[in-house]
Order: C-alpha cells, then structure tokens, then sequence
C-alpha cells in the first residue's frame, strides 16, 4: 500500500509560488530523499503533508485516506511523525518530558515515563533526561526531536535536515538508528537534506526540487549525472569530486 | 460613634463637601450641648469620615469596613444616589442603620430594606419640579430637550421630567442618556442645536451643569429656559461659570427661604445663622440635608434612650418632627413624605427661590448667550 | 603587534553553574583562517559567544589585537572589527533583506552602499529576496543573509558559526570560494566552526578540535588531514 | 448634508488628535515591545503639568508645550534607567502587569495632590467658536487640531528620514542581533521611551487644553490609543492616522445615532473584530517583534 | 513539591475551623473571604496563563458573566442562590468555550488585550440594558439562614479548594502536559498529535467557569453589583499581580501570592486609607521588578 500520496500540490506565499504542482507516491517502507536549492520549497512541501500549511490546491493521501483537510494533531496521530529543520521543542521543559507529551495517548504516567526514557536512550539522549530543553546544544535538539517523533509509533516520519549540524559521529549514530527503525517497523522516511553523503546511506530514490518544481525523481547515481541537478543542486566541483 | 463614607474627591467632591459641612455643623453644635442623651447618659458625638472618591463600589467597601473594623452602627449617608445604593446593601447585611441626606433616586427605596432611611424628595420630583415651573410661564414653552447622565439619580430625575412634560402636553423633542464621567457633549449638543427646543433640561451632578452650559454656550444654543437638576443653588455653580450662570433654573429640596421651627437651631433662620458664622456663606440643599440626616437620627436615638438599631429604628418610622428643614417623617420604605421641595433661578451672582413661592420674578424667556 | 588577531587563553565560562568551557588557549593571526569543529555540545557554539561578548567568560584572557576586550560589551567590540554570524542567526525576522544587511553596516554607515553591493555579489540570491522578510527566507537562504550581514561591519574578525549549515551543495563550495576570496581581497581573518570536516580543513590554514569543553587537537589544516586519528574519526565514516 | 459635514468635520477634528495620542504609545509598543498601560496616566500627568504651569506660573498652555516634551522626554529616560532595562527581557505580559501597577501609581499619585476633581486649562483667546455657513467649530478643537497635526508630521519625517528610525526597529526585533552589528539597545531603549514619553506629555497637554480632566483619565485614553494603534496597525505613522481618524469618525457618527452610551462599546467590538481578523491592523503591514 | 502541597490540605483544614477559633469574625470573615476569592481567581487563571500559556488579562469578563447571571436569576426570576450560581458558572464556561476557537488565535498581549477589551465592552453592553440594572447595579437579596456569618466564608473556601484541586490535576495528568505542549509551541504541539484548538479552548473553558462561579458567590456575598465592579479591570490586575507574584504554572504560587497580596493590601488598606492606591501601585511594581519569576516561579 502507499504509505503516502501527494497529487498535485501547490504553494504559494503572498504571490510567490513556492510548490508548483507537486505529485508523487511512496510506498510503505520506503525511504524517500529530498533535495534542492536553498529555497526550494523542501520545507513547505513537509508542511504542507504534516499540515502546518495548508496547500492552495492538490492532495495529499495517508494510506489511501485523504488527509488534504485534517489538523496536524490528526495527522500526527495517524502515524506522520516530523521533525522542523529549526528545531521546536517545548523549551521550558525537559526533555523527557518533551517526549511524554508525545506519547500523551499511553497509559498512566509512571508507565509513559519509562517509555519516553527508552526512546531517549534510543537517540543517545538519556544523559539529558532531566534537562530542560532549552540548554541543549544543536546537535542535542535534534535528537530530542527525533525522539519526540518517534514516540508518536509514526509509520511515516518526515525529517527535516536532521542531519544539519551534526558532526560525523553522530550522523553515523543517527543513520544506524534510522536504519533500524525502518527494519524494525517497516517505518516510511522521508527526508529532506543537504547532507548528501549521510542521505545515500539510507536511500535509493531522491526527489530534487527546483524553484518548487519536482526536477528529477529516482536513484541517486543517476542524480550526479542529471544536467539539469546539477546545474540546479549540486555545482560542477560537487560532480567533479565524484560521489 | 457615626461614621460616614462621604466624596470628598471626584465627580461629587463639591457636593460630599457641603454634605460634610452639614455632618459636621450639627455635631459641633450637639458637643456643644454636651452630646447625644441617651437614657440618661450623654455621648459626644465623634464622625469617621472616608473618601469614598465618588465611587460607589468603593463606598460599598469603606461602608462595610466602618461597620465591620471600626465598629460603628450608625451610619451617615454618602453623596449621590448610586454611592447611598451601593451603601444601603452593605447596612443592611449587617443589621445597622443608615439615614442619610444625599441620595434622592426612587430606587432605593423599592429594594425592601428596613435599616436605610432618607430625608430627600425622590428624584423624580426634581424633574417635575421643572417642568411644573416652566409650564408656569409665559409665553408657555412648546418643546422641550431632556438630557440626563446615566446613573441611577439623574435617569430618575430626567424621567419625572420626562413624564410631567408629556402629562402637561410639551413635546419632548429629545430624551437621551450619556455615560457618567462624559466630559464631550458634543454630538448631544449637534442634536439640540437641530432641534432648538424652548426647555432643556439637565439630569447631572454639579460637574455636568457646568459642562451643559459651557457647551451650550459653545454650540450657539439658545433656549428660552434651561433648568438643571443638581448644581445652580451650589455657590461654586456661579464661581465657575460668572455671567453665564445668570437665569439658570435648579431645583432645591430645601431652600433658606422656608420657615420652620427646629430643636437644635431654634428655627430656619437659626440654622442659616449658625451655618453663615461658621462657613461665611448661606447654606444650601446639601449641606442641609446632612443636617437634617443627622438631627433625624439623633431624635430617634434620644427618644429610643437606646443605641440598640431596632429601637431607634422603630422612632425613625414613627417620628413626625418638624424641624428648620421641614417636617421629617418617613414611610415604611425609609423615605421622606412629609416635605416640599423648590426651585431656584440664579439672579444676579445669587440663587433666589422662585418657585413655588417667590422670592422673586422668574427672568423668562431667559437672554442669548454673550 | 604580535601579528595575532586575537588571542585567547586558560578561558574558562559556561551556564548558570554549570561549566562548558574549560581552559581553552587559542589563538588566530592576521590574515588566517582558522576553523574549529568537534563533537556535538562540546561548547563550540559557546566559545564564539564569549569572543562576540554575548556570554560572560568566567576567567581566563581574550585579547584582541593585543587588547583586552573581556569587560567590552558586543556592541563595542563590532565596532572594533569583530564580527559574528551566530547559531541561531540573530536576524531581524521583521525586516526585509535589505534593511538587515542596511543594519549591519551600522557602524560604517558611509560606506553602506559599497557594502551591500560587494555582499549582493557574493549572494545573488540575496539580491533576488531584497525585499522579502528575513522570517520568510527559507533555512539556507537565511544562513546567507547572516553571513552578509556580519560582513557588512567590514570586520577585521569574522566568525561564523555553522558555516554550511543546511546549505546546498552548490552554494556550500560557492561559501567556501567565497570565504578563500574575502580573505584574500580583504585580508581579514576568520574563524569558522564547521560540522564537515573535510570542508572545514580545506578551506582553514589551522584547526582546533573541541571535545567536552576543551581542546584536544589542534595543529596546520594540512597536518591534521593527514593524521590518522582525525581520519578515523572525522573522515572515515562515510 | 449640512449635518453630515458637520459630523465629518469634528471626526477630523477628533481623530487628528488620536492619531498624535497614540503615536508615544504606539512607538514604545512596536520598538521596546512594551505596551505601556501606563501611557495614558503619563498623558494625564503632561495635563498636569500644562494646568499647573498655567495656574501657578502663568505659563500659556501652548508655550509650555516645549516645556511638556522637554519633561516627558527626562521622565522617559528616567523611567528608562530605572525599570524598563530590566523588563525588557521579562515576558511582555509582564511589563503589562508591570505598567499598570505604574499606571495606578501615577494615578493615585495625582489623585492625592489634585483630589479626583475636574480641572480644565481655559485659553480665553480660544474661547467660543467659528461658524461658517451652517457649520459650527469650537476654537480649541481647532487648536489642538493644528498642533496635532504639526507634532505629528514633525514624528514622521524623524522617523521617515534617519538612521536612528532603522536601529529602533532592529532592537524591537532582535536585541542580541542588534549587538552583533554595533548597536548599542540600551541607548535606543532610552532614546524610544524618551520620545515615547515626550509624547505623552505633549498630548496631555493638547488634552488639558481640549476637555476637562481627572487623575483617572488615563485608562481610557490608554484604550484609545491602543485602539488606534491596533486599528491601524503598529510601526508607521500614516498606520495611526488612518486608525485615528478611523476611531474619530467612529465616536462621532455613533454618538450621534446610537448614543453617547454605546461608543466605548462600539469601539472595543470594532477593536476586537480587528484583532481577530486583520491583526495587523487596516493597513496591513506586519508588526514589529513578529517573525 | 508533593510535601508542600500536603502542608496546602492541611491549611485548607485550618481555615475550615478558623470561624471557631478567631475573635472578631466579621472583620477576618472578611478579610479570609477577600483573600479565598483572590486565590480562586488565581487559580483559574493558573490554568490559563500558567499551564496553557494565554494570559486572559480580561478574564473577569467572566466573573462579570458569572455575577450577574446569579444575580438576575434570584433577583427577576427568584431561583435559589445554589442553583442559579451553578448556572451562572456555567453560562461563563460556556460563553469561554465558544469564542475561545477564534479568540485564542491571538497570543500573548494581543490576546491579553482583547480578553480585556472584552471585558470592557461587556461591561458597557450590561451598563447599557435594562434588565441588567443598566449603571444603577443591582441589589441582590440578603443571605438569611444558617451559618449566617460563616456561609460566604465556607463558599470561598469550597471554591478555592476546587480551583486547587484541579491545579494539581493539571499539573499532574496527561491533559495538562497536553497543555504545557500548547504553552511552549503551538506547532510542535500540533505535530505530536495534541490537537490544539480543542484543548485550549477547554482550558479557557476551565478557567472561566471557576471564575463565573467566584463571580456568582461574589456578587451575592457583596449584595450590590454594577457593571464598574464586575468587569473590573482593577479586579483583573490584582488576579494576575497574586498569579505572578507567587509564581505561574505552580500549583501553590497563586494561593500564596493571592494571600500575601491581599493581607498585605488588607494592611495598607486599614491603616493607609487615603493613600492605598499609590501604595498598592507600588508594590506592583516593586514586586514585579523584585521577584520578576514569582516566590516559587518555576519559568
Ligand atoms: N511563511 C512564508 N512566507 C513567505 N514566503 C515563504 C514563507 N515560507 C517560505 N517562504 C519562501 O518559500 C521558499 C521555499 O522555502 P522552503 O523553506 O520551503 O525552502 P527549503 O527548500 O526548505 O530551503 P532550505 O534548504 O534553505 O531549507 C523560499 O523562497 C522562502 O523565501
Ligand atoms: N543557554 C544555555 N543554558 C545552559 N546550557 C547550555 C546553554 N547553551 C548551551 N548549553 C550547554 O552547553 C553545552 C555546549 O553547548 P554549545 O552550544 O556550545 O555546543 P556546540 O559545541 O556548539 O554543539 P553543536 O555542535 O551541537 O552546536 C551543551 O551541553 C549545552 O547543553
Ligand atoms: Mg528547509
Ligand atoms: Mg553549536
């Protein structure tokens, strides 16, 4: 079944079109990456699918539902987990408790506590538990977003730029804990992201947006050979050090 | 021990001090006799005073903290209808008395209390009193604007006026309410202007007179009689506005013109005697009715010989005393029933009483603004 | 002069109670670039801070062009040439590109024009978005503006923190030409904390490496690229 | 027609000079990001100060309008160095708390010296009114019309025409990015609240002249010129024309036809109405401070 | 934390045997009744401002609503007080349920702005009508029957110990963390699946039926309401100064701070008279600037 289903979405803000007819479907277990220019419209096309805009035209379907008209919170609960590229937390509380408030639809609270300590200790996190997210560094955020993703039990997670900031030592950490969510549970990714050589790892379909058009959609290796990506995306160096 | 919450700052700053000033007149001259006899003991008289700055919550407020902190059962009234409203309520929770000489609206009198009396003519006289003298003159008057502030004494006033001028068959060309504290009445005075009535008629405190005529003045606007509720017989009415105070109509609920016997003053005259040595100027209404509150109370108290609120209560109901302010009598609701009321013209820098008896001509149609 | 820009030593500050940073000695000459990276939370961010004066050291020395500038508030230390493009970005969200570039160019205020036209150069883009709200650039283009905004003061130090930060590749390399050519036409020094490491060495003539609040490593950008245990590390993994 | 120009006439009158009331509150609100519920009690003080320089000195209420900002802006710098450099950083809902604790301060400051009673400034040359054709206009209210609108084009081009504007706006947005390009927001701080608090003053002034008034003014001409700042919509100085004479036009036409009573009504259920769909205000444009 | 609430239980006991033990009852029936009736307000507004994170400067708008539905239902139509407060809560909590969806898209002072200008034009609307006593007020029946001294003092007590009650459960259950979400980032909130509009507007419908309900038991314990002392705005900053003064989003901040305000206000009040208001303004200010967190802020 396809996990998701975007069917000609467009964007704009204030005159500015930011998606201009968006279409494309993921399957159940799939990873998806996408890519782009800075300004691009990776962002919005993530917001527009979690629900925090509002597309001006087109579609969007959860495994077969339409959820072109559904609050976020029902999206979430659906099972689409995200994360924000400038990260959002509850900043005046802790981290664990910012991953609580995500799994608020379990049982009692002793019970959510420990749960929410797990998936902590899960994004290499539990050592902050107890502090409050708004002393964390960068690199810390986006694991406690990361965490409080997945505590939703999403069948799809949207990342946006999870990888930004990281040094390689945790984008191996990370990578390796994604690699495993998706085997685990069969959990749908798609990620937005600049970091290229962390992307290849996790996936064999990319979408390359430019100027809020879908560009190219298929394997990365024919990406490093598209003109028109490269023109667009990658720089001529880029091609140049090979990949 | 009497307390009273009195405005000394605000809208009725001038009004709470003349009431003060009658509060105070009659205590100086009961000590001077050696207090209230009670039984047969005599008490001086002591007055807490609160600034209640013209606001009847607070009232409310500094009512309840002199019934409850500072432990007085006797109660002078506040100035202004809403202030003793809002007092009334408080008294009456806690069982104490109240008698007071500010507070006119027919409202307080429908509300069942048994601890509250006044000694002023309900409001709605101060209207009819108006329109009965205009109606009075000649050429007689055929249209008439009645302009009221919104709170529960001049709402009261404008309507008995409201209601005289349709029975003796003026047109009311204009009956309209502006909020307490307005300090524009400008599109009021657009709509008067249109209309050009022979009477207006202003429902106010004393702040509002003044601002009525000031802004007649401005609008060009000529009646041939302008009659308002509070503020002409008050000596600071003529103070503020000099020569454009002349001819304007006020009605009094005692004016020093009356002749009447008294315990404590002798008579009327004995009164305004005492009242000119003490202040340098001739009394008014509000001073006055202060007075008049107080010596109510304290004839009930004597003739109680008790401080006990029932007892004196049940005088207060049965009593029927003439004294230099009238007849004080008061029916089961607490009110005064027992004495007339008048009304003033300002001749001359002075307020003369024209009406119902005549110190004076009435000047009718009354001169253009200069 | 020394022929050191600025020169930090035993510095030590950190959160409330809590220290991040632990005697970090580090310096940078005129006209070098010199880039700092490490693991994650390991106070980077923080040490660029206390050098803009935004945080307060706990002890230690930080001077600038042999000064010392501890108890000089950002402000003062702008004008006297240092500049940061900081985590976070700090951009007047409400404003347009333009007015926040205009901005920054407070302290030189004569030469603003010159400035915005050297920076619209380096980032056409931004040139495209002049009128748009800072708040409404997307990630990348944001990074952008902040960068040109701290070269509007035409510093004598520039710092950037998180160079590449959700930058395309394209305008990554772009960034990188960028910063070789502003040191070369300007011959002002930079400081630069940068997560890709291969990035950050080719483009630094120096390197420091952070871990838990001090410096573990440091040395020639060409010498650490060789060193194994920065390979292993930092460049291996992928 | 007559009565309509008539109407139109004091809307203009009246709103010119909202407009130049709410300018002070307006800036301080946009740049320091306070709103001061105080305001409207320093406009009451500037009345104040307009009445006592005119009743104990003798001092004629439009000479003393320099003497006004010059006050206005002192106290501004005062108020400045003394709280609002450290309530900058609290939550803005507490410098709301904040202020109207000032507000009752100021007021009952007053209220004690002066007693709650009426004052008015009488300019005896201003007395009276104009009449043209059919149309009637009171000499204060052309005054202080004038003035108004004097004051406020002189704001315009200050804020229009210099750096200064630009910096003041860079610290309403993003104090820390202020410091890192050189600006100094303690100074703007104390620049802003300064010509904020000038204002005030000299629109108290303007108001002693214009109308009677108690201690207890302030929190209703505080809602005006919150009013027009959010009818408007923050930060320009045309914004707080259009909304002033939005709220004049408003005041006078329903005080004509619905009554005295209703027109604090009707201005609060317009002002709602305008928060709740158009929160930036008639013109549009976003406010300071919002990303 | 769980200690010092327990020492609250045991002060709500201490109050409750207080009518027996103090000398001078009608003076400090007052004043404890004065103080409860604050902590109530506080605490409503707690769950507001402190776990939700909207500041409803105006939200004795619905002190106002609650008041007077009380009011008019003894006075013109002679329902009981038990009965008629009960409607009148809920005529508040109800009024808050409705308009909270497009009200509660403001946030922080605009929002606090328009619950005051809310507050203000309800006040006009029921100075301006007849069956609400227009300006005159009105003047509720006197309350005669058992425990005629004490009656308001146990109806205070009963109602801040209902606020605190539901203080602690929000501070403690899965809906309050949904509400703390909501307070620290509305778009995160969404994205974890807490849907927004629905919560905050039953938090909005909390507070405002405490608040009717206080407004209710007010109105009859005072006897004479009008429009200027049920939309206070007076009323609503001396809320907000307890709230901040003992800390927001704590359980115990608002009855602590509700009590120190008003004993010390009680204080300067009876001793001060003439010149309480310039006291009371300064300690606003000084408290404000003084503990700018609250006694036991926590944010
Ligand atoms: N709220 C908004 N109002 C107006 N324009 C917006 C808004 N949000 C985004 N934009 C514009 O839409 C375009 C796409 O932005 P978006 O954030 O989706 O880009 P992106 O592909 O995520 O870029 P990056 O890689 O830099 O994060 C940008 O040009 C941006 O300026
Ligand atoms: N405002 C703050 N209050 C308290 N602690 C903080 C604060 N900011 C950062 N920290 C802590 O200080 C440590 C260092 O943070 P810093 O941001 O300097 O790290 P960094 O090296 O820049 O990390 P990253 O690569 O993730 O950006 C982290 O553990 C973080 O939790
Ligand atoms: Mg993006
Ligand atoms: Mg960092």
């Amino acid at each position: 079944m396809r996990a998701l289903e975007v069917i000609g979405v467009e964007k704009s803000f204030g005159g500015n079109k930011v998606l201009k007819g968006i279409s494309f479907g993921v399957e159940e277990g799939e990873t998806v990456g996408i890519v782009g220019p800075n300004g691009s419209g990776k962002t919005t096309l993530l917001n527009v699918i979690g629900g925090v805009i509002r597309q001006d035209r087109g579609r969007v379907l959860a495994f077969g539902k339409d959820i072109s008209s559904r609050r976020p919170s029902e999206r979430a609960r659906l099972g689409i987990g995200r994360t924000f590229q400038i990260t959002r937390l509850f900043s005046n509380l802790t981290a664990l408790e910012n991953v609580m408030i995500a799994l608020h639809y379990g049982s009692s609270l002793p019970a959510t506590k420990e749960k929410a300590l797990e998936i902590l200790e899960e994004v290499g996190l539990s050592h902050k538990a107890k502090d409050r997210a708004s002393s964390l560094s960068l690199a810390q955020r986006k694991r406690l977003e990361l965490a409080r993703a997945l505590a939703l039990q999403p069948r799809v997670l949207l990342l946006d730029e999870v990888f930004a900031g990281l040094n390689p030592v945790s984008i191996k950490e990370i990578v390796d804990l994604l690699k495993r969510l998706r085997e685990e549970r069969r959990i749908t990714l798609i990620l937005a992201e600049h970091v290229l050589k962390a992307l290849f790892q996790l996936t064999e379909r990319v979408l390359v947006l430019s100027e809020g058009r879908l560009i190219f959609d298929g394997r990365p290796e024919d990406m490093a050979q598209n003109e028109e990506v490269i023109k667009a995306y990658l720089g001529e160096r880029y091609v140049g050090k090979g990949s | 021990r009497l307390g009273a919450a009195v405005s000394f700052s605000g809208k009725y700053a001038k009004e709470g001090e003349l009431l003060k000033r009658g509060y105070e007149l009659w205590k100086e001259r009961v000590n001077a006799k050696g207090g209230i006899k009670v039984g047969n003991k005599r008490y001086k008289v002591e007055i807490i005073y609160y600034d209640d700055r013209s606001d009847p919550k607070t009232t409310a407020k500094l009512v309840e903290k002199l019934i409850t902190q500072d432990k007085v059962r006797f109660i002078l009234g506040p100035y202004g209808s809403a202030q003793v409203f809002a007092a009334a309520g408080v008294v009456e929770k806690y069982r104490a008395l109240m008698v007071q000489g500010g507070g006119a609206s027919s409202k307080i009198y429908r509300q069942g209390y048994r601890h509250v009396f006044g000694v002023f003519n309900i409001a709605p006289d101060y209207g009819k009193n108006l329109i009965d003298l205009a109606v009075s003159l000649k050429p007689r008057p055929k249209t008439v604007a009645i302009i009221y502030e919104k709170d529960i004494f001049s709402e009261d006033a404008a309507r008995g006026a409201l209601e005289e001028a349709k029975k003796k068959g003026l047109k009311v060309v204009l009956f309209e309410g502006y909020p307490k504290g307005t300090q524009d009445l400008s599109s009021l005075m657009l709509k008067i202007r249109m209309k050009r009535p022979d009477v207006v008629i202003g429902a106010g405190h004393f702040k509002d007179s003044v601002l009525v005529i000031k802004q007649l003045k401005q609008f060009r606007i000529n009646p041939k009689f302008v009659g308002l509720t509070v503020g002409p017989p008050v000596p600071a009415f003529v103070k503020a506005l000099g020569k454009d105070a002349e001819y304007v109509f006020g009605p009094v609920q005692w004016s020093k013109a009356f002749r009447y016997k008294d315990p404590l003053f002798g008579s009327t005259e004995g009164f305004v005697k005492a009242y000119r040595e003490r202040y340098g100027e001739d009394p008014e209404y509000h001073a006055a009715g202060g007075t008049a509150a107080a010596l109510a109370l304290q004839i009930a108290i004597e003739r109680a010989g008790s401080l006990e609120v029932d007892k004196v209560r049940k005088e207060l109901l049965s009593m029927k005393v003439e004294t230099f302010y009238g007849v004080i009598g008061f029916d089961e609701t607490g009110k005064i029933v027992t004495k007339p009321m008048a009304v003033i013209q300002i001749q001359g820098g002075k307020p003369v009483t024209v009406y119902p008896f005549r110190e004076a001509e009435p000047v009718y149609p009354k001169p253009e603004w200069k | 002069m020394s022929g050191k820009v600025l020169e930090v030593s035993d510095l030590r500050a950190g959160y409330g109670d809590v220290e991040i940073l632990r005697s970090i000695h580090l310096h940078v000459s005129d006209g070098e670039i010199v880039a700092i990276f490490g693991s994650n939370g390991s106070g980077k961010s923080t040490f660029l801070k206390v050098v803009a004066g935004l945080l307060r050291p706990w002890g230690g020395s930080v001077r600038y062009m042999d000064e010392h500038i501890e108890e000089l508030s950002p402000e003062e230390r702008v004008r006297r040439g240092i500049a940061l493009a900081a985590e976070g970005r700090k951009l007047f969200l409400g404003m347009s590109v333009e007015e926040n570039l205009l901005l920054g160019s407070w302290i030189k205020r004569d030469k603003v024009r010159e400035n915005l036209e050297r920076v619209y150069e380096y980032f056409p883009q931004l040139r495209e978005k002049r009128k748009t709200l800072a708040g409404d650039l997307s990630g990348g283009q944001q990074q952008m503006l902040s960068i040109g905004r701290a070269l509007m003061s035409e510093p004598r130090l520039l710092m950037i923190d998180e160079l590449s930060l959700g930058l395309a590749p394209a305008v990554v390399d772009r960034l990188a030409q960028i910063i070789l050519s502003i040191r070369e036409k300007e011959g002002i020094s930079i400081l630069v904390v940068e997560q890709e490491v291969s990035l950050a060495l080719e483009i630094s003539d120096r390197a420091y490496v952070f871990d838990l609040g001090t410096i573990v490593d440091e040395g020639s950008s060409e010498e650490l690229l060789r060193r194994d245990s920065i390979r292993r590390t930092y460049l291996s993994l992928m | 027609m007559d009565l309509l120009l008539q109407l139109l006439l004091e809307a203009l009158l009246l709103g010119t000079f909202y407009a130049f009331l709410s300018l002070g509150f307006s800036l301080t609100w946009g740049v320091l990001n306070i709103l001061n519920l105080a305001y409207g009690s320093l406009v009451v003080l500037g009345s104040y100060l307009a009445y006592s320089l005119f009743n104990a000195v003798g001092v004629d209420p439009i000479v003393s309008l320099p003497i006004s900002f010059a006050v206005g802006f002192g106290l501004g710098l005062l108020l400045q160095a003394s709280f609002v450099n450290r309530v900058i950083k609290l939550e803005p809902f507490m410098v709301l708390i904040l202020t109207f604790g000032l507000d009752i301060l100021i007021s009952h400051t007053l209220n004690y010296f002066f007693k709650a009673d009426i004052r008015s400034i009488d300019v005896p040359y201003a007395e009276g009114s104009l009449v043209v054709g059919n149309l009637i206009v009171s000499k204060v209210k052309l005054l202080v019309f004038i003035l108004s609108l004097l004051f406020t084009f002189l704001l315009f081009v200050f804020l229009k025409f210099t750096w200064t504007g630009r910096a003041i706006r860079a610290v309403a947005l993003d104090v820390e990015g202020a410091r890192l390009v050189g600006i100094s927001p303690e100074r703007v701080f104390a620049l802003t609240m300064g010509i904020g608090t000038g204002i005030a003053f000299l629109s108290g002034n303007l108001y002693g002249i214009l109308q009677g008034f108690t201690p207890f003014d302030g929190g209703f001409l505080t809602v005006k010129a919150f009013l027009v700042s959010v009818l408007g919509g923050l930060g320009r100085v045309e914004s707080a024309l259009l909304g002033g004479l939005f709220l004049g036009t408003m005041e006078i036409f329903v005080s004509f036809y619905a009554g005295e009573s209703w027109k604090l009504f009707a201005s609060l259920v317009l002002m709602i109405l305008v928060l709740i769909f158009r929160p930036r205000g008639l013109m549009g444009g976003k406010y300071y401070g919002e990303a | 934390m769980a200690r010092l609430e327990k020492v609250i239980f045991i002060f709500f006991a201490v109050l409750a045997v207080l009518p027996l033990l103090l000398p001078d009852w009608p003076y400090w029936g007052r004043v404890l009744s004065s103080a409860l009736m604050l902590s109530s307000l506080a605490l409503a507004q707690n769950v507001l401002l402190g776990y939700t994170g909207y500041p409803a400067f105006g939200g004795i708008a619905f002190f106002g609503i609650g008041g007077y539905t009380t009011a008019i239902l003894m006075k013109s139509y002679s329902v009981p007080f038990l009965p008629s407060l009960l409607v009148g809560g809920m005529v508040a909590g109800f009024t808050a349920l409705i308009i909270a969806p497009p009200l509660m898209r403001l946030k922080s002072h605009y929002f606090a702005i328009t619950t005051l200008a809310l507050q203000l034009a309800l006040g006009e609307v029921v100075a301006n009508l007849e069956f609400t006593g227009g300006t005159d007020g009105i003047n509720l029946p006197i309350y005669r029957g058992p425990f005629e001294g004490y009656f308001f003092h146990f109806m205070f007590l009963f109602l801040a110990l209902i606020s605190f009650l539901i203080n602690l459960w929000v501070d403690r259950s899965v809906f309050g963390y949904a509400l703390k979400a909501i307070r620290e980032d509305e778009v995160a909130a969404e994205s974890v699946g807490v849907n927004t509009v629905l919560f905050k507007s039953f938090s909005f419908g909390i507070s405002s039926f405490l608040t009717g309900l206080v407004g209710g038991v007010y109105a009859y314990w005072i006897t004479y309401i009008d429009p200027t002392s049920m939309f206070d705005p007076l009323l609503s900053v001396k809320t907000f100064v307890a709230l901040l003064l003992g800390g927001v989003g704590t359980t115990i901040g608002p009855l602590l701070g509700a009590f120190l305000l008003e004993m010390v206000s009680e204080i300067v009040w009876s001793g001060l008279t003439e010149v309480h208001g310039i006291i009371l303004g300064l300690l606003i200010v000084l408290g404000i600037l003084l503990v700018p967190r609250g006694i036991l802020g926590v944010r």
